[in-house]
């Protein structure tokens, strides 16, 4: 049982994937773990043949359990001789939890024993988590989990700095953003966690990042009003040309007119950790999205200044589904570097939203309105939308969070430039 | 000691006159000593480190030798077997390589080959880097390369203290010892204690104490190192300064040490970054200090082209104070 | 295909976005969106749907013709006659 | 100057009785030491490179038997030969030859580096013209300490191509230092003739040129080099500064174990071997009534079983243990 997060103490099994004698190979989604963040796949990085299951659908064990034992490829096939295999024991202290890109962690390691019995062996895993030497060291000293720890050294690596951030931040209030499962999509074999009890898993977490931001963020709030019509008139041409499989919508167009706008306000892209700004290391937009029994989550969509509005459409739809879905990983909930709410499809005009610590701004969209406006002297009729600005005074003034709305207007006025 | 005990006892002086002072020390102390190389008699040594001694001690101890580097370094090894306490002067690091087959094949192996009958009591004295305009073939450091032989002894005095004191002591060592002097070093000026003499080359000095960087520097770039390490205090990182002094054999476990204390390194040496010493001492950072890291080990080396000309490019091509400073930030990180 | 089928396919593809719904409880005759709670990203994905299930690809300027289920069979009903 | 054609073949006076037969005796033990070198080589007990001397015996012998214990040799790679008329024991030689711990470098140094303390024999050097420096050097040092002892420095006619030659008797020559220096003229540096390397293969015109003696001399005639270097090492104790003697030779093997000698016909190397030292010498001996076939089949008898004792002893010889390999890189003391 892979440890997803400092405060995952156990998971459940949900689904198994994969079945003994299947051949997988490295990358291979195998299994799928409940936990109070979610439903996470199980990713394995070793290729061989699945020799049998030690946890069953529906069992609950602690992280270090050996979940399942794999053959390694060029070994001799699985016989059953399960006295040759060695498990490690539960809740070995993980020497490493690396969590790379997709949330699943490696399989645990499992000894090879001798002859006589050539029992099937497991491979460590190879992930990497991009942390210093010592910064691993302290975080198993000081018993933080290092996937989840922000790192702000030479290129993104974890440092003591962080991992003694994160320690203190744990001592504190909870460290990360509101994250939350979907109960309701995912169907797995055997319920092991009941929905009413993940419902109040999340709005604990919900409860307790919010709490967080509204007792430490001094924000502030700024608000305008944005002509929508070019953007409008240019998505519907755009849209005409497009089969039904590639349209985009205009949230796309809002998220990358946020990201390219961020690229010359680095203040409000990052994190507030530990009496400092940090700022982030890409701009990954965190977009809110809500559940369909309640909560909400808020995973980032990487690099979205880097992407054309088809790479973010792709993105975010693969998000919605997945979130919904209940299967997120653990970088997209760890990564966002701002957030991006947009309640308009709720029919809201104006939309002040709540800052996900530790990031330090949060923009607010509301629906698009035609409204009478005013220009040159004549008054016409426009789609209208509200975006709004919630900045962490600690990071930035309001006079460079006014500069970011209005470069975010200019952006949304040339919407074939985005 | 009191405080004006202490300023009763020091005199203003320069480097090259602590080298100077040195030498006479020991021509005064041994008669075995001697001094050789070219025009370290009459011309008073290229960089007038022996000005005055031919004067003092006569043409047998100071001795002016031909344009032969090959033949006056292995008349050194020679002599040294035959009970002498030579001191050999080449004048750049450039120029001894007409003398490497003297110094690699001969000095640093014949204790070896005679199964250590014949050790080589010798000291080669020579100006090395860069920083005075010289150009290709009279700047490099190649100290580095030096390093790399076993059998010979590497030392790279950077501060008054060291050029007065390390001589005698690489002259009472039994095995062939090279001083590398940087040419940038022989102007600078300060106080010295007046009763300064022999010290000690088995150990790095830890020249300024720090908690967030390790700056490890030797010979000409300490200086460079100490001037990073003030900026960097300014704002509000405290590195600290690693003088190794002697690069063969490298004292592993004063960087070990101080990479202990600071969980991070900066290396800065005035050879080529490719096969440098600065390599040499980040694989040991990595062979005995990795769980100790918290950023990946960096060096600040010369640029990897034979030294131009002009003041701009040579500035360029050499570590400088800055680039530590830049480097050691964005391997920091933003603090408060 | 019949009205019925089509008002099945939709109701089907519906509960695929929706899952808490009762399809069962849907008026035909009324808004859609007022019944469930689907934001653009949802409408999408059962456009997408209906197109994979169908082969008919409902352009965007039609979206405001279709609001109801009713109205999503008066729409593909003469676009699926033969099949 | 020019050379002393006088000098070039010496008018044989009979040759004294012991005297005689004791550098008879000499060079059949070089020469059937070496054979059984090569037979040891081919039977895989000895490595490496092993240059054999067969043919040139005679110059060893005339010269280093002229001079006194505490005069000092630096010799080649080619320098069995000189180690064993030195005095250095068959055996350590042989030992050495093996690699074992009981050679006279501790199995450190092989064939081509044979040093030994006791004797002042400094080696076994195996670069060419690398060795002369050194005896520059000793002979400094010498000078120095106002000793009156020489170094005598042989060398093949190879390095008169380096320039450490030209730098080390220029050097030697102007602080008129106590070196003898032994060129052995094989005509061949490995498989370049002399007269398709030197525009100039007069060598005495060469060393000429730095204003010291230099004498050609038949490196075939052992009394003809006893003489030359008796003449020789007294004008160089004398305080005359450095001496010349090219010893004109040929050596009968290959330049190293693996040559096909395809650069010299055989002829030429059998009209050479008519000149064999230790034939021609023999035959005078016999002339003379010193050495008839009794004698030498007692000389032949006590040279094998001096052989046979030094493959034996080699044989029994240790390995020095790995754990002792880095032993003698430094001087082992212990430092204050």
């Amino acid at each position: 049982m892979p440890s997803l997060g400092a405060d995952m103490e156990a998971g459940t099994l949900v689904q198994w994937l994969v079945k003994p004698g299947d051949r997988i190979k490295r990358g291979d989604v195998i299994a799928v773990v409940e936990t109070e963040k979610g439903a996470i796949e199980i990713e394995v990085f070793v290729n061989g043949i699945v020799h049998s299951f030690t946890v069953q659908e529906g069992e609950k064990v602690p992280v270090g359990t050996v979940l399942a034992l794999i053959a390694a490829d060029g070994e001799a096939p699985a016989v059953p001789t399960p006295p040759a295999i060695k498990p490690v024991p539960p809740i070995a202290p993980p020497p490493v939890r690396p969590v790379t890109p997709a949330a699943a962690a490696p399989p645990p390691r499992a000894e090879k024993q001798p002859a006589p019995a050539p029992g099937p062996a497991l491979q460590p895993s190879p992930a990497r988590l991009r942390i210093s030497p010592l910064a691993m060291r302290v975080a198993m000293e000081l018993g933080v989990d290092p996937a989840a720890v922000k790192g702000t050294g030479p290129g993104g690596a974890i440092t003591r700095f962080d991992v003694e951030a994160a320690a203190k931040a744990k001592a504190a209030p909870p460290p990360t953003p509101p994250a939350a499962p979907a109960p309701a999509a995912l169907k797995p074999a055997r319920p092991a966690m009941m929905a009413a009890d993940k419902q109040a898993a999340m709005r604990r977490a919900i409860a307790a990042a919010m709490a967080r931001s509204k007792r430490e963020i001094p924000h502030y709030y700024l608000g305008t009003r944005i002509d929508m019509s070019r953007a409008m008139a240019w998505l519907r041409e755009e849209n005409l040309k497009r089969s039904v499989n590639d349209r985009l919508l205009y949230s796309v167009m809002l998220l990358k007119a946020v990201a390219l706008a961020l690229r010359d306000f680095p203040e409000l892209n990052g994190f507030w950790v530990d009496g400092a700004f940090k700022p982030g290391e890409g701009i990954h937009v965190g977009v809110a999205i809500s559940l369909r029994l309640g909560g909400l989550v808020a995973p980032a969509i990487h690099d979205v200044d880097k992407k054309n509005l088809s790479e973010i459409m792709t993105g975010l739809h693969d998000l919605v589904k997945r979130v919904r879905a209940g299967v997120l990983r653990s970088s997209e909930i760890a990564d966002a570097t701002i957030t991006v709410t947009s309640l308009g499809e709720q029919g809201v005009e104006h939309v002040f939203g709540v800052i996900y610590p530790p990031q330090v701004a949060l923009v607010g969209f509301g629906k698009i309105v035609e409204q009478p406006w005013a220009q040159a002297g004549m008054v016409g009729v426009r789609p209208v939308i509200m975006a709004s600005l919630s900045g962490d005074h600690r990071a930035s003034d309001g006079h460079r969070g006014g500069l970011f709305l209005a470069a975010l207007d200019r952006l949304l006025q040339e919407p074939e430039r985005l | 000691m009191s405080a004006e005990g202490a300023a009763a006892q020091t005199v203003r002086i320069t480097y090259r006159e602590a080298m100077r002072q040195a030498i006479r020390e020991a021509l005064i102390r041994d008669p075995r000593v001697f001094l050789m190389g070219e025009d370290v008699g009459r011309y008073g040594g290229c960089f007038a480190v022996s000005r005055g001694l031919l004067e003092e001690f006569g043409p047998e101890r100071i001795r002016d030798t031909p344009l032969s580097e090959s033949a006056f370094v292995g008349a050194g090894i020679g002599a040294a077997m035959g009970g002498m306490r030579p001191i050999v002067e080449i004048m750049t690091v450039n120029f001894s390589l007409l003398a490497l087959d003297q110094i690699l094949n001969n000095a640093a192996t014949i204790l070896h080959m005679s199964g250590g009958q014949f050790n080589i009591p010798l000291v080669i004295r020579m100006t090395t880097g860069a920083g005075r305009q010289l150009a290709a073939q009279h700047s490099h450091s190649l100290e580095g390369w030096y390093a790399h032989i076993p059998g010979i002894k590497i030392l790279t005095p950077a501060t008054l203290e060291d050029a007065r004191g390390m001589l005698w002591t690489a002259l009472e060592d039994p095995d062939p010892v090279l001083i590398f002097e940087h040419g940038g070093l022989y102007n600078t000026e300060g106080e010295l204690a007046a009763d300064a003499g022999a010290v000690e080359i088995d150990h790095a000095a830890v020249r300024r104490a720090g908690s967030d960087v390790s700056l490890i520097a030797y010979g000409g770039t300490l200086g460079k190192a100490l001037r990073a390490a003030e900026e960097l205090a300014a704002g509000g990182i405290d590195a600290e300064v690693l003088d190794l002094r002697t690069l063969r054999p490298l004292d592993t476990e004063s960087i070990l040490a101080s990479v202990t204390r600071t969980h991070r390194a900066v290396i800065i040496d005035e050879g080529w970054r490719s096969g440098s010493i600065a390599a040499e001492v980040s694989a040991r950072i990595m062979e005995g200090a990795f769980y100790e890291l918290d950023a990946p080990v960096a060096r600040v080396c010369s640029a990897e082209v034979p030294m131009p000309y002009p003041r701009h490019l040579e500035e360029a091509a050499l570590p400088q104070a800055a680039t530590v400073v830049q480097t050691v930030r964005a391997m920091v990180g933003k603090r408060d | 295909m019949t009205d019925e089928e089509i008002k099945a396919l939709v109701l089907r593809e519906l509960s695929n976005i929706a899952p808490e719904i009762d399809s069962s409880r849907i008026d035909p005759a009324v808004n859609v969106r007022d019944q469930v709670d689907l934001d653009s990203m949802n409408v999408l994905d059962l456009m997408i749907a209906i197109h994979q299930a169908t082969g008919v690809e409902i352009p965007e300027a039609d979206y405001p013709k279709i609001l109801t289920l009713n109205d999503f069979v008066a729409y593909l009903r003469p676009r699926l006659k033969d099949r | 100057m020019t050379p002393t054609p006088q000098a070039a073949s010496s008018n044989h006076p009979q040759p004294a009785g012991e005297h005689s037969l004791t550098a008879l005796r000499q060079m059949i033990l070089i020469r059937r030491f070496e054979e059984k070198c090569a037979e040891l080589y081919n039977a895989g007990k000895i490595h490496g490179f092993v240059h054999l001397y067969i043919g040139e015996e005679a110059i060893a012998v005339g010269v280093i038997a002229q001079l006194q214990p505490e005069d000092a040799i630096v010799a080649t790679y080619r320098e069995h030969g000189h180690a064993l008329v030195r005095g250095v024991p068959a055996t350590a030689v042989m030992a050495e030859m093996y690699g074992k711990q009981e050679g006279c470098s501790r199995g450190r140094g092989g064939s081509m580096h044979l040093f030994d303390a006791a004797t002042r024999f400094y080696g076994g050097n195996a670069i060419v013209g690398g060795g002369l420096p050194l005896a520059v050097g000793l002979a400094l040092a010498d000078k120095m300490a106002g000793r009156a002892r020489v170094t005598a420095c042989f060398f093949g006619e190879g390095a008169v191509a380096e320039g450490e030659f030209h730098e080390c008797l220029n050097l030697s020559a102007l602080w008129k230092l106590p070196v003898l220096f032994c060129c052995e003229n094989n005509l061949y540096a490995m498989g370049t003739a002399l007269r398709r390397s030197e525009s100039e293969t007069d060598l005495c015109l060469k060393a000429s040129s730095y204003e010291m003696p230099a004498w050609p001399v038949d490196g075939m005639d052992v009394e003809a080099c006893q003489d030359a270097a008796r003449r020789a090492l007294t004008a160089v104790r004398g305080g005359g500064g450095p001496l010349f003697l090219e010893f004109r030779t040929y050596r009968f093997r290959a330049h190293s174990m693996f040559d096909p000698q395809l650069y010299r016909e055989k002829q030429e190397v059998e009209e050479w071997k008519k000149r064999d030292p230790i034939l021609t010498f023999g035959a005078r001996l016999r002339e003379a009534g010193l050495l008839d076939d009794n004698v030498l089949k007692s000389i032949e008898d006590d040279v094998a079983a001096e052989i046979d004792r030094s493959v034996e002893f080699a044989e029994a010889g240790t390995w020095e243990p790995v754990e002792e390999l880095t032993r003698f890189v430094y001087s082992e003391r212990t430092r204050p």
